[in-house]
């Protein structure tokens, strides 16, 4: 460990967020700046008969209205990764047209953009844009979609499936082993459709330069290069030296932001035809209806065990919905982000995964944080806490008994899973172990007894996890459908002063790269780290990148970044040489200083940076400078896992769920900035209390979302939540030069299914055994009260 | 309609549409964008400022129904570059990530802090319930608010 | 979000604001705090052409002894009510009661008058001004006048007020004791079920019950069979016909009324 | 969203049936109705404002009573347009003549709304169908006594 590595240093970008100063988009003001207004589909399928734009374009202020007979982007907004059936059938993929053709197929859909002086004109005049539609019928549940008759979302397909798929063993092997387990439990459930809820909404201002005949896109997105790749090349087929995609702060993504969106797109396209600057920014009504939703799977499940509690055999059968078009990674989400991970933490000896995939009358769906592992996670963890409880085991001790022994992924091989992947290092036991110290387990049970018997209900749920982050290598991942590779970009700048510019293709959006990179780049290159500035967001400076999601940008930007710093010290080291008069082999680094092994004789790095770049004393034939860019595709997914475990207290009255207590031990493998890794982890949590206790995005019979504002949709709050008590364990990933696994995630997959567990424990005795998430006041009310 | 009021210490005075909301006018006429728009039904407070030092959710007013009135925003809150006891605790515990609802939270905070100097854990957690973040799970935002809290009181 | 546009009048008197009412007729609306309406019409679902400021009439945020009653003046703020030293101590139930409502925020602008007059099925005042037997000062084009509490709420958002009448102030009697039981809807944390149970002089109970039916209701059965204990609580929703949403459907609302109910009798 | 009631009018049924026939009589019963033109073969077009607490609206679009059995039942089919978003109701009436020359009025139906108000009206739709009815016959009732009266 450095000076820096492994402290909670402060964040440096907490200056301007606290001042005021932060620059989302929405902030940007641009000279002759237009602004956009979007009429939306009421339906959530119907046929346009007519639109009438004649009083909207009269309207005061408006500049233009626009419809899909304009012609905006043919082609539409690509999908980019490819899932086919089973059978071998190419994935179905309809055409997502920027403006609705002929047909809306979701609530929300939007029919035609209106751009005015100001946003509240362009408001007013999109009132006046007269749609009219004959209404078809809708069918929002992805199970319901597959049946016979079910109306259609796409004419051209004959039924509403995008693919199917499965994974693991032979279905008709485990299906024997389930046959012949001493137990099977059993689950049936939805995993509930989730809005990701960034407190800051989407925003976009497209600027046309009628001059150089180029576009500078300023986006609230998680991922400025792939979108620039998204809309030049497959959507508006513009050359991409021509567009500046510009992402500088974002307010939070947690996944809603990695895609490419219509209005993204759209507003580009508008901006060339208007030659002026336009902004669009979603209304927290407008985020509900179109940012890619979350989960949204209909789960039947059967889990297998022997007499002693191991796990024999696991299936499952799901119906992931898609929404009513491909969203940038969606048809990997309840497969290879999903499927892969039925292994769990368990040494499960058969499993088998079938998914089908239709699309539904309904906002996309695509990955929200943690995409499809929580998904995995809650199910796995569902069946081995019913299970046990079944059998009469204890939670913990059937967990112990399944867990997959320690490897550290150097000296014992990776583990190979029944469904694909290679874990990289894991070492179980000691999470479970230390959060169950930590929670004072058997003084718990103690007191629930004892609770118990004062009508009180108490309930302790325990959840382990495991994630696959940082998805690669890119050959991999293209084989798997991945339509691009998933490697990063890190430049490292040395300036001739010594300074260094550090480029990066991850993008921060809460995660506090700006400090927590230059904590390793200062350590790593011995010098302060005021000297060490962390560039992100922008296609103009930043060569390239893949961007942040999937817990990634540490384990994939950090090793990029790494490899660049190698190289700078490799091509110091020989100047330094040079300058010392002695061999590369002779010097040592460190402190930021090249010291001649066994003498005083030194060289500082600022010397060695000037040096490269006034040349004058050089080593023969090298080139000056110290500027590298590398690309690292790393060779393995990342492994992080842990425990989580919840008490919570269930009012006999009324069926309201209290968390008294949440205690995490997570190992997310080496750790740079503690502090930061542990809000990563509490704003995971809290986010997967919401979807355990509170959350759900509902559409009626006919297709209208009914909770599409906060009046309805309930997030977490400050109130509904206690002190989330973290610990750690550190199993270095093997695989990269960092030993990083990725934090941004942990959170959210391992605490839903624990407050569901503990809720069910409280009420086990009472016959409880499963509840629809969330759980609801009146949902646990019903349950406690079914008989 | 004409409107005059004080912002951070500033007097200003405009004419206005009566539609304007007072987030709207900070941040389109004042420039001062620290104060954030995140919800169209006074729920998820990012656009909390002091009115009169009282802690308001500018997105529901009018700022013509500010007219008058004295107005602090998150620009407002450092003196120079000083950051206020709350803002300095803010960074101290760590109780932001993307930074999109802190200038709410700050300035709700601030009204907590004035008519409660010693709040218990639970009355901040009540305090910040008109405020959402999706970030930090509150834990830190607790924490920033109880170490604000000291500083103040010393 | 942005309203469609509108004319603004400040009301310097409460006359002023009438004869505004009166001019505009149907196309005008009252602004309190505007915690109700403002979102409404960013949301477009209200476009009225003007509105009439009535905030900074003098004298009417005042709260006032008077006898027996303490008088709350129509704009007082939630926050104002709850913090209020004569209300906690005359009229305890009423300060727990706006202490409910919404977020510190919220209750910093809200008002009683713009509360009562908004009627919403779910406010939480409705409940304590039925139970405490309030009264309703309103002043209009017809003069001034007093409506009694069982008489102002009238359905859904609609209420006893005339066109052309606003909420001056609202007179509670003195309540020895009282107690507001409220459960929250976990999003808009309005009241899935709200109950204020009061004791009144002639020794007996006056209980009032919002978010429950359509409109806001004192729950007579329950007083008619209250006995000391709370086993009068199970009549909390007899004869009425409960609402059902998403959150709580009539059967879960129902036992929620007499959960809040047996609270409320209980903290009596 | 389902909606179903019952009502006890002070009518025979032969009076009520030709009143909610009558669209004169509907016109100044039905909450908001502004104007009822008739269509033709039991279609009319509607224009109403409804002022209801936070909404408040032009809405405009057609009426269409369908179904009929001769005093015994029929369906009144509602699809109504505005800004906010639209109404769409099916509503089964029913009526059963009772001892002492009244009539009791059974409806059943399904309404849905869309757009804006479909989202943001869920909370309180189930209050405002409630309420509407109410005051729907409650005016019924009201002009049944008038005409008595006369």
């Amino acid at each position: 460990m450095g000076k820096f590595i492994g402290k909670s240093i402060k964040r440096r970008e907490d200056a301007r967020f606290l001042t005021g100063k932060g620059k989302y988009t929405d902030d940007i003001k641009l000279p002759n700046m237009a602004h956009a207004a979007f009429v939306r589909s009421p339906y959530a399928h119907a046929r346009i008969l007519n639109v009438d734009t004649t009083a909207a374009k009269i309207a005061e202020g408006v500049v233009a209205v626009y419809t899909a007979a304009d012609g905006p982007g043919d082609y539409g907004v690509p999908c980019g990764w490819q899932v086919n059936f089973k059978n071998g059938d190419t994935m179905r993929e309809p055409q997502h047209p920027l403006l609705a053709k002929g047909k809306v197929r979701h609530v929300g859909e939007p029919v035609a953009i209106v751009i005015a002086e100001s946003l509240a004109l362009a408001r007013d005049a999109a009132e006046l844009v007269d749609v009219e539609y004959e209404e078809l019928p809708a069918v929002t549940n992805p199970k319901a979609a597959m049946q016979a008759g079910a109306p259609l979302v796409h004419d051209d397909f004959p039924d509403n499936a995008a693919f199917d798929w499965c994974i693991g063993n032979d279905r008709a092997e485990v299906e024997a082993a389930l046959d012949n387990a001493y137990h099977v439990t059993e689950l049936e459930f939805i995993n509930q459709r989730l809005a990701p809820n960034a407190i800051e909404p989407r925003s976009y201002i497209a600027d046309y330069d009628v001059n150089g005949d180029k576009w500078t896109l300023y986006t609230s997105t998680q991922n400025p290069h792939l979108i620039r790749l998204l809309l030049c090349a497959f959507v508006l087929g513009i050359p991409e030296h021509k567009v500046r995609v510009v992402s500088y702060d974002v307010g939070g993504g947690f996944g809603s932001k990695i895609y490419h969106y219509i209005e993204e797109a759209l507003l580009t396209w508008v901006s060339k035809q208007i030659a002026r600057p336009v902004k669009w920014t979603a209304d927290r009504s407008e985020a509900f209806l179109m940012d890619a939703h979350g989960r949204d799977h209909v789960v039947k499940s059967k889990m297998g065990f022997d007499k002693e509690g191991n796990i024999v055999a696991h299936l499952t059968d799901e119906y992931c919905s898609m929404g009513a078009y491909l969203s940038t990674f969606a048809p990997a989400v309840p497969t290879y982000l999903h499927g892969t991970l039925f292994q769990g933490l368990y040494k499960t000896p058969l499993i088998h995964v079938n998914v089908t995939a239709p699309f539904t009358h309904t906002c996309s769906v695509d990955a929200y944080r943690g995409a499809g592992r929580p998904e995995a996670t809650y199910l796995i963890e569902r069946l081995v806490s019913k299970g046990a409880k079944e059998m009469g085991m204890d939670p913990a001790e059937i967990r112990y008994k399944n867990f997959i022994p320690p490897f550290d992924g150097v000296n014992q091989p990776g583990y190979q899973t029944q469904v694909a992947l290679q874990y990289d290092s894991g070492n179980y036991a000691p999470v479970l172990e230390k959060a169950l110290e930590a929670i004072g387990y058997e003084d718990f049970r103690k007191e629930q007894e004892a609770a118990r018997k004062e009508g009180k209900l108490l309930g302790l749920g325990i959840s382990t996890w495991i994630e696959g982050c940082g998805i690669a290598p890119s050959a991999v991942v293209g084989a798997l459908g991945a339509r691009a590779g998933l490697y990063e970009v890190g430049h490292v700048r040395v300036q001739p002063t010594g300074k260094v510019s550090v480029y990066t293709g991850a993008h921060s959006h809460g995660q506090g790269h700006e400090t927590v990179f230059a904590q390793f780049v200062a350590d790593k290159l011995g010098i302060p780290m005021d000297d060490v500035e962390i560039v992100h967001g922008d296609t103009e400076q930043v060569a390239f990148g893949m961007g942040t999601y999937g817990s990634r940008s540490l384990a994939v930007g950090g090793s990029a970044i790494i490899k660049s710093i190698d190289k700078v010290l490799e091509k110091g080291a020989k100047i330094a040489a040079h300058k010392l008069e002695a061999a590369v082999e002779d010097l040592e680094y460190a402190e930021g200083k090249w010291t001649v092994k066994g003498t005083d004789k030194s060289i500082a790095f600022g010397d060695v940076s000037l040096t490269a770049y006034v040349p004058h004393d050089y080593p023969e034939g090298l080139e000056p400078g110290l500027d590298f860019s590398s690309f690292y595709d790393p060779s393995n997914f990342t492994f992080p896992f842990g425990a989580h475990l919840a008490i919570v207290e269930v009012c006999a009255e009324t069926g309201k769920v209290t968390i008294k207590r949440f205690v995490t031990c997570d190992d997310v493998g080496n750790i740079m900035n503690p502090m930061i890794v542990d809000g990563q982890i509490h704003g995971g949590v809290v986010q997967g209390i919401g979807q355990a206790l509170l959350e759900e995005v509902v559409y009626d019979e006919s297709g209208q979302m009914i909770t599409g504002s906060y009046m309805d949709y309930a997030m977490p709050r400050a109130d509904n939540v206690p002190m989330i008590e973290t610990h750690n364990t550190v199993t270095p990933c093997p695989h990269n030069p960092l030993g990083a696994k990725g934090a941004g995630e942990a959170g959210t997959i391992g605490s839903t299914p624990a407050v569901v567990n503990a809720v069910i424990d409280a009420l086990w005795h009472l016959g409880v055994k499963d509840i629809q998430m969330p759980l609801t006041p009146q949902r646990v009310w019903k349950a406690m009260n079914q008989n | 309609m004409q409107i005059k009021l004080t912002v951070n210490g500033k007097e200003y005075s405009h004419d206005v549409e009566p539609r304007l909301s007072l987030t709207h006018y900070l941040r389109e006429v004042l420039d001062l964008t620290g104060t954030h728009i995140g919800c169209d039904t006074s729920s998820c407070g990012a656009c909390t400022v002091l009115l009169d030092g009282r802690a308001v959710k500018s997105c529901t007013l009018l700022a013509v129904q500010a007219d008058g009135c004295e107005i602090i925003t998150i620009e407002g809150m450092a003196n120079g570059s000083e950051l206020h006891p709350i803002q300095a605790a803010f960074k101290e515990e760590h109780g932001l990530q993307c930074g999109f609802c802190t200038p709410g939270m700050v300035m709700t905070a601030a009204d907590i802090l004035k008519n409660n100097p010693t709040p218990t854990e639970a009355e901040i957690r009540h305090g910040l319930e008109g405020n959402y973040c999706r970030c930090t799970g509150y834990h830190n935002i607790v924490k920033s608010v109880q170490r604000a809290a000291e500083t103040l009181n010393q | 979000m942005i309203p469609t546009k509108f004319d603004y009048k400040k009301a310097s008197s409460i006359s002023e604001a009438v004869a505004l009412l009166k001019e505009h007729g149907y196309d005008a609306k009252i602004l309190a705090g505007g915690h109700s309406l403002i979102p409404a019409m960013k949301l477009r679902l209200n476009s009225p052409g003007v509105l009439i400021d009535i905030s900074g009439i003098e004298g009417m945020n005042k709260i006032e002894e008077d006898g027996d009653a303490v008088i709350v003046g129509a704009n007082c703020t939630h926050q104002q009510i709850a913090s209020s030293g004569l209300i906690q101590k005359e009229v305890n139930i009423l300060s727990q009661t706006a202490s409910t409502i919404g977020d510190v925020q919220v209750r910093n602008c809200g008002t009683i008058g713009g509360s009562l007059a908004h009627s919403d099925p779910a406010a939480d005042y409705p409940a304590t001004v039925l139970a405490c037997d309030a009264q309703i000062v309103v002043e209009g084009g017809g003069g001034s006048r007093v409506i009694a509490a069982s008489d102002f709420f009238q359905g859904i958002y609609t209420t006893a007020l005339e066109d052309d009448e606003i909420i001056v102030a609202v007179k509670f009697p003195k309540v020895r004791k009282g107690s507001y039981q409220k459960f929250y809807q976990s999003a808009s944390r309005f009241a899935v079920v709200g109950v204020a149970a009061v004791q009144a002089p002639d020794g007996g109970i006056r209980v009032g019950v919002t978010g429950v039916a359509d409109t806001p209701y004192r729950a007579t059965a329950v007083e008619a069979a209250y006995d000391g204990s709370s086993s009068a609580a199970s009549h909390a929703v007899d004869g009425v016909e409960v609402m059902s949403d998403h959150f709580a459907d009539a059967e879960y609302r129902a036992h929620l009324a007499k959960v809040m109910a047996r609270r409320a009798l209980e903290a009596l | 969203m389902k909606i179903s009631g019952k009502y006890v009018m002070d009518a025979p049924v032969e009076k009520v049936w030709k009143m909610i026939n009558d669209p004169g009589v509907l016109e100044k019963i039905t909450p908001g109705v502004k104007r009822l033109i008739s269509k033709g073969d039991d279609q009319y077009e509607a224009v109403s404002e409804v002022k209801i607490g936070p909404v408040r609206g032009r809405f405009e679009g057609a009426l269409h009573l369908k179904d009929k059995e001769e005093q015994q039942r029929m369906v009144v089919a509602l699809d109504q347009k505005s800004r906010m978003g639209n109404a769409l109701a099916e509503i089964g009436i029913q009526l059963h003549p009772l001892e002492d020359g009244q009539t009791e009025i059974h409806y059943t139906g399904d309404v849905k709304m869309s757009g804006m108000l479909g989202r943001m009206g869920q909370r309180i739709i189930g209050g405002v169908v409630s309420t509407l009815s109410k005051q729907f016959f409650a005016a019924l009732t009201e002009l049944i006594q008038k005409e008595e009266e006369e």
